[in-house]
């Protein structure tokens, strides 16, 4: 009896596979046919491309284990561009500027977190309503003109390659290693779970979940204005539209990794293979040159088989583990 | 005389609508385990809550060892060397058996958390309960009975001055129940204060020193458990006289109905028994046993594997519940808030939930009047403790809670009933009257199956008992033959065979 | 053939491309959004003419964001093609991507908005594409004050009432709607004052619709709608429609694009009383000249600039109505 | 002490007023600062531009109870509009056509049922798998080019009146009619609040619930279909970004009137102050003429607190109660 229970204490630990796989069909798939997909030069292409939502990723993870949610983060990205696009070209120094856009994505974080745990608006619409406010504000400081004259140094950023590793890229594996060992390894990280799994027992078991919420979302924030920067340096320039629905994009990559939306379920590990599948899928479909409009149609749907069959093969690894 | 440890001064928490407590004072003292008791809704669970910081009194302070402490809450009380196993169970369900022991108090190593040697503290812990849970598991994995272990194990493991423990023995049997004794038991000897609660009045003769008495938010009085009896704790509590235990009833076993044969699900293995008309038939078996699979099984929550059900001579398919309560099979669930309940829904909603569609006019509108005097009359037919039946059920007390679940079900009508655990948490006047109901329904020649943990209970209210062990029936008991040495020799027999 | 054409034009790199005359040519175009049927209708020039010269063209969208058109740049130059046409959200943002795949030997060619730094430009002067749509509205007072009905039309203060549809969400199209506003104050020569009661944003026909349906209950002598685009211009229209004062005779409105709805509103004689005509799709065809030309002869300097025609009821005729 | 429980009892009953009280302020505000707002006609306006939202509310309402959500409503909206404008324009007799719309409305509800229940793919990646797809379609089908020539007849549902009551608001008005009725006095409404509450309890209590997750999903889509039948004969055309991003409107809606995206609570009654509330602010900012950056700037901040003021006027509620 014991051991019975101890053996299916393993089984549970196995990674279930279902959205890899998933993924490793879609990569077999563009790799035959077409014939740039699997190139040195595309593939830090695709690593470029996915560092921006990435990086997001790791905040908006923690803010959805918690059972939250970051609907402001499009909007974050794009008042600290502007913000910061507006100090760079009026010879502000870099390094300074790259400080004002931390204390921003930090401050709205910080409002964010104020509405949820004291105000106790619900995370959606407290970030609704900052998504909404903080495009209108990026308009404001912008006039709705793009921002130029950032340095040239500044491009390394976001296009810099180490070899044919991209910076961005770089910066964003960092972010996802430390953001595994926090959410893993550190009393922080398993208060996140604890909050969205249970708040109460979190509470009762002595944890100030008030701080807690206040320190996810000052980090989420500063990931988003991390974010910022590197999409200013690729771009080149202030763009007020900048992020504008990157929270969709952001959001589908962190459930595809299996994270549950109602909170306390999830791994980080799996999260990045969701943000690479979404960066892959867009990536190969343009080099099929399939139709713009059945790019969607087809999007839409391999998400949808993406999630079934990594739900199929958990279920699968329950019925294993049962029999 | 020796200060005591914790002081509660004049402590009076309102909720709207509800006085939960009304200015009580109360003291307790190194070395003592002191049993607070009283019906549902009395207090106690309000009172331990205001010990931990779990909530604010309305007015009153709580002073620890001649200190009052000042904006309490639960991680200030913790710091303190406060601990409780609260009456809800308070796991995080998707973490492992061995972090819910250690949550937030992580051992670490290199500044990171250490999960293995955490998980062989866990063990540890665990085994002094004289059980063995794998502390990688998850908790969700874990029926209530472990469950309830683990919460137990997790108060065990902190080094505190005072303990409080809100009906831990509410889903255990006796096995684990005489581990847990022996623990609280060097505890004491330690010098820690413990606060016991229980509905279980055995077990306060048993283990504890002192006992207090709570009635509708008022203390009433503290005794030394050696000068007192049950019958005069029983008065205190409920201010009346209360009659035997468990309530005279002849038993008429009248024709078979629902016959089981050979059920198997990926935890049972070739399960199978007979229920008879004015019968009741009760299930023993340790934690973890089958008893709940069993029920499930037959009530089409869960998926069987293979087996039969047989109704009245007929074969019947039941794959969903939908299906069972077409045959008139009825489930009170053991887990009130998981499958009984809706927290967030009024009393009345919930116990009209299942009925409703026998309330709808022929335009399928709902009668609301008729729904409103249907409820009132099963409020008042359980006596259920509610300002109104718009409350909400969360707000209720946890025997009030389960009085809801058995309302509920009660309207339906069914022929065969199953009540897994229907006393878990229920004050001993109230479970007199769920004794009463379930002889009512059985004398009505309805089918009635028991699964209960307390074996007491177990023994005064079946006619006839099944054992179960480790997913098999490991033996049967006619009613002279039901004792308790019997049922424990059956409940761990096949522990013995499968090894 | 799609699968087989970039390794070995990578290997035999220039070699590949002089003779491109009788090699498929490869074109990549990244386009500013696909769901402006202005864009649609450039794609649509663009593919019909690609299939009749034997180009393979790749479209991707951008969907309106800048960072985009550097993403599929670089999948473009990644997945070798001879050329690239970009439609840019922004003039500066793709700068880099459009260095890094002409340092690759791939000419960049912008159309509509110019990339800078691009090999040749085949583009739009936003301000003069709102100008000539203010230069029919004003055109339309100049009529109003010639047949003494001009009185008709304003309100009480003596102001002329001017709703201006904008869309201030993307930079040219900011552009646009000044030109509308400076086109109408240039041309109309009366005294009266223009007062713009309303300026608010509005791209398609739903948006335009609640837009006037507000402003006509406010300011119901609104006689004049100028509308950065027909789509939002034909919700105007339809809202306009259901406020049985306004007539042919003392409202105007004025879009741009030249949809054919539109163009068959101009033509019933109704409210609808002008639009401007860029001709996306043969801008779509055109450009595609412009690049063989590019890939042969090298980057041109000047800006080809698009030729639009304004459309009113007096050369309706031109037109192929069905 | 009895009577004394038994009163307090009832106050629990009294409907927490916030969101009202925003509501009445905000009307106030616009009333004083326009002259043109408190007008019979200008209200009639009001009611037309918020009756798509509004019926739709009622369906992403009885969704969100039961802890769903439905992104793809909006895409639908594009789809069923552009399909029934080109099926229209090429002389199908309207009423098949209608017939057909509310067909293609049933039909995404199935296969959103389908996925939700049998494949166990969560809501929230269904319906947005479900919107990117259906948007793509609808691309597709309309070429990106808006489709004229309907009937002239069909203009009465979105654009006729029966005196001064716009007819969509009186459709608007029934759907919200049926919708209390069918949420508060019905076994199928109970059950909608019992998904929500707790699935498993509702499943034990002999619920089928895959079957009403099947009926609720059809129903938003029935919904939907006629919230785009008028909005297809209001602006006289098919046009194919039509509904774009109205599942955001819907649903901010439906959370500002006060029901939690956790599922399980809510009111109709107070949705339709949700909805008027989004629709008044719009109209009463256009009026005012104010900059469209601002507008959203402000909206974003009136959001946040009209839900603060309804969340505190709630707390106050119980603390007056508890006093
Ligand atoms: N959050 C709350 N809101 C309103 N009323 C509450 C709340 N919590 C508890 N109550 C009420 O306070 C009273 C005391 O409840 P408490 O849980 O302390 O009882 P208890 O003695 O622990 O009962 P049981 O033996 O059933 O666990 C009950 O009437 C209960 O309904
Ligand atoms: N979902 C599950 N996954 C894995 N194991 C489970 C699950 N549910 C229950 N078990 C295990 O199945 C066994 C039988 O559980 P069951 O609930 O039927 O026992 P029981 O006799 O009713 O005892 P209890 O007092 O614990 O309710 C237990 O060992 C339990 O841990
Ligand atoms: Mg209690
Ligand atoms: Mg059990």
């Amino acid at each position: 009896m014991t051991e019975w229970i101890r053996e299916k204490g393993k089984k549970i630990e196995w990674n279930n596979m279902g959205i890899i796989i998933a993924l490793a069909a879609m990569i077999l798939f563009f790799s035959i046919s077409t014939t740039s997909f699997l190139t040195p030069n595309n593939l830090a292409n695709i690593a470029r491309q996915i560092s921006i939502v990435g990086i997001c990723a790791v905040g908006m993870t923690c803010v959805i284990l918690t059972g939250g949610i970051d609907l402001s983060i499009g909007s974050l990205i794009g008042i600290v561009v502007v913000t910061c696009a507006t100090l760079m070209s009026s010879g502000v120094n870099p390094i300074l500027v790259v400080l004002v856009g931390f204390i921003i994505g930090a401050v709205i974080g910080l409002i964010n977190a104020t509405c949820i745990t004291y105000l106790k608006i619900p995370p959606i619409i407290t970030t609704l309503g900052m998504m909404i406010s903080l495009r209108g504000a990026t308009y404001l400081i912008s006039g709705g003109m793009p921002i130029y004259g950032i340095p040239e140094g500044f491009k390394i950023l976001g296009q810099g390659s180490i070899g044919l590793v991209p910076i961005s890229m770089l910066i964003m594996v960092i972010v996802f290693i430390f953001g595994y060992i926090m959410l893993n390894k550190t009393v922080f990280g398993r208060r996140i779970y604890g909050i969205g799994g249970n708040e109460e027992t979190t509470r009762l078991s002595g944890v100030n979940v008030k701080k807690e919420i206040y320190k996810i979302y000052i980090m989420v924030g500063m990931l988003g204005a991390l974010a910022s920067l590197i999409l200013m340096s690729r771009v080149n320039s202030g763009q007020p539209s900048a992020g504008d629905g990157y929270e969709m994009d952001i959001i589908t990559a962190v459930v595809l990794g299996g994270v549950s939306v109602s909170g306390g379920e999830g791994k980080l590990s799996k999260v990045i293979v969701g943000v690479i599948f979404m960066g892959v899928l867009a990536n190969g479909m343009m080099m099929l040159n399939i139709n713009e409009y059945w790019q969607r149609v087809v999007k839409g749907i391999v998400l949808i088989v993406a999630v079934a069959v990594d739900i199929r093969s958990r279920e699968k690894k329950a019925k294993l583990k049962a029999a | 005389m020796e200060q005591n440890i914790l002081e509660l001064k004049h402590i009076t928490k309102l909720y709207p609508g509800v006085v939960a407590l009304d200015d009580v004072s109360l003291g307790f003292a190194r070395g003592e385990v002191h049993a607070i008791v009283g019906e549902n809704g009395a207090g106690k669970s309000t009172f331990i809550k205001v010990i931990t910081g779990a909530i604010q009194p309305t007015s009153g302070e709580v002073v620890f060892e001649g200190r009052a402490i000042e904006d309490n809450s639960p991680q200030k009380s913790m710091g303190l060397g406060i601990t409780a196993i609260y009456q809800e169970l308070n796991l995080l369900k998707h973490l492992s058996v061995a972090e819910n022991i250690y949550y937030n108090r992580y051992r670490k190593k290199h500044g990171m958390i250490d999960f293995r040697g955490m998980e062989s503290d866990a063990s540890k812990v665990i085994a002094r309960l004289g059980v063995k849970i794998d502390p990688k598991v998850l908790v969700k994995e874990l029926s209530v009975g472990y469950q309830q272990l683990v919460e137990i194990a997790k108060a065990l493991s902190q080094d505190v001055k005072v303990m409080i423990m809100d009906e831990p023995s509410a889903a255990l049997t006796n096995n684990e129940l005489e581990y847990l004794f022996e623990i609280v038991r060097t505890l004491k000897k330690e010098g820690m204060a413990i606060l016991y609660i229980s509905h279980r009045m055995e077990e306060i003769f048993e283990l504890c020193d002192k006992v207090s008495v709570f009635r509708d938010g008022h203390y009433i009085q503290t005794m030394d458990v050696k000068d007192t009896n049950q019958e005069e704790l029983i008065r205190l509590m409920v201010n009346r006289e209360l009659k035997d235990t468990f309530p005279e009833f002849i038993s008429h076993r009248g024709e078979k109905v629902l016959e089981v044969k050979h059920l198997s699900t990926e935890l049972l293995r070739d399960v199978s028994f007979s229920a008879y008309r004015g019968e009741r038939l009760g299930f023993a078996g340790l934690v973890g046993a089958g008893r709940t699979e069993t029920a499930r099984a037959v009530y089409g929550a869960d998926r069987t594997l293979e087996g039969e059900i047989w109704i009245q001579g007929q074969r019947v398919k039941i794959q969903t519940p939908e299906d069972a309560i077409r045959h008139k099979i009825a489930l009170i669930p053991e887990d009130r808030k998981q499958q009984g309940l809706f927290l967030n829904m009024s009393v009345k909603d919930n116990i009209s939930f299942a009925y409703a569609p026998h309330l709808t006019n022929s335009l399928g509108i709902i009668k609301g009047k008729k729904e409103e005097e249907i409820c009132r009359q099963q409020i008042t037919k359980l006596t259920v403790k509610t300002p109104s039946d718009r409350q909400l059920v969360k707000n209720l007390s946890g025997g009030n809670q389960q009085k809801v679940i058995l309302g509920k079900w009660l309207l339906m009508n069914c022929d065969i009933l199953i009540f897994d655990e229907p006393t878990r948490g229920i004050d001993v006047g109230a479970k007199q009257e769920i004794y009463e109901l379930i002889n009512q329904l059985a004398s009505q020649g309805k089918v009635v199956i028991l699964i209960s943990s307390e074996l007491p209970e177990l023994i005064g209210m079946s006619d006839r008992v099944i054992v179960m062990a480790e997913g098999r029936i490991s033996g049967e008991l006619e009613k002279e033959e039901i004792n308790q040495e019997k049922i424990l020799e059956l409940a761990s027999k096949a522990q013995e065979v499968s090894r | 053939g799609l699968v087989k054409t970039s390794d070995d034009s990578q290997s035999s790199g220039d070699a590949g491309k002089k003779d491109g005359e009788n090699k498929t040519l490869k074109v990549g175009y990244t386009v500013q959004s696909m769901e402006n049927a202005y864009f649609v209708s450039i794609v649509e020039g663009m593919k019909a003419a690609a299939k009749e010269k034997g180009i393979d063209l790749v479209v991707a969208d951008a969907a309106a964001d800048a960072s985009k058109h550097i993403s599929q740049i670089e999948d473009f130059v990644s997945q070798g093609v001879d050329a690239i046409i970009i439609s840019p959200v922004d003039q500066e943002a793709p700068a880099d991507a459009v260095k890094k795949a002409q340092d690759a030997g791939i000419p960049v060619i912008s159309l509509d908005q110019e990339v800078k730094g691009s090999d040749a430009f085949f583009g739009i002067d936003e301000s003069e594409y709102g100008r000539l749509g203010g230069e029919l509205a004003g055109q339309w007072l100049n009529e109003k004050e010639s047949d003494g009905t001009i009185d008709e039309i304003v309100n009480d203060k003596d102001e002329i009432e001017v709703v201006v549809v904008r869309y201030d969400q993307i930079p040219s199209v900011i552009k646009r709607a000044d030109g509308l506003k400076k086109g109408l104050e240039d041309t109309y020569t009366g005294d009266k004052k223009i007062n713009y009661v309303y300026e608010q944003n509005a791209a398609d026909a739903d948006t335009g619709y609640n837009l006037s349906e507000t402003a006509l209950t406010s300011n119901p002598k609104v006689s004049m709608f100028i509308c950065i685009n027909d789509s939002s211009a034909l919700g105007v229209y339809e809202s306009c429609l259901t406020h049985k004062e306004h007539t042919p005779d003392n409202t105007c409105i004025i879009g741009l694009d030249a949809l054919p709805e539109a163009l068959k509103l101009i033509s019933q004689d109704t409210m609808y009383k002008g639009t401007v005509d860029i001709k996306p799709a043969e801008k779509g065809a055109d450009v595609l000249d412009l690049v063989q030309d590019v890939i042969k002869n090298g980057p041109k300097s000047e800006m080809i600039v698009y030729d639009m025609s304004q459309v009113t009821k007096e050369n309706i005729g031109d037109y192929d109505i069905k």
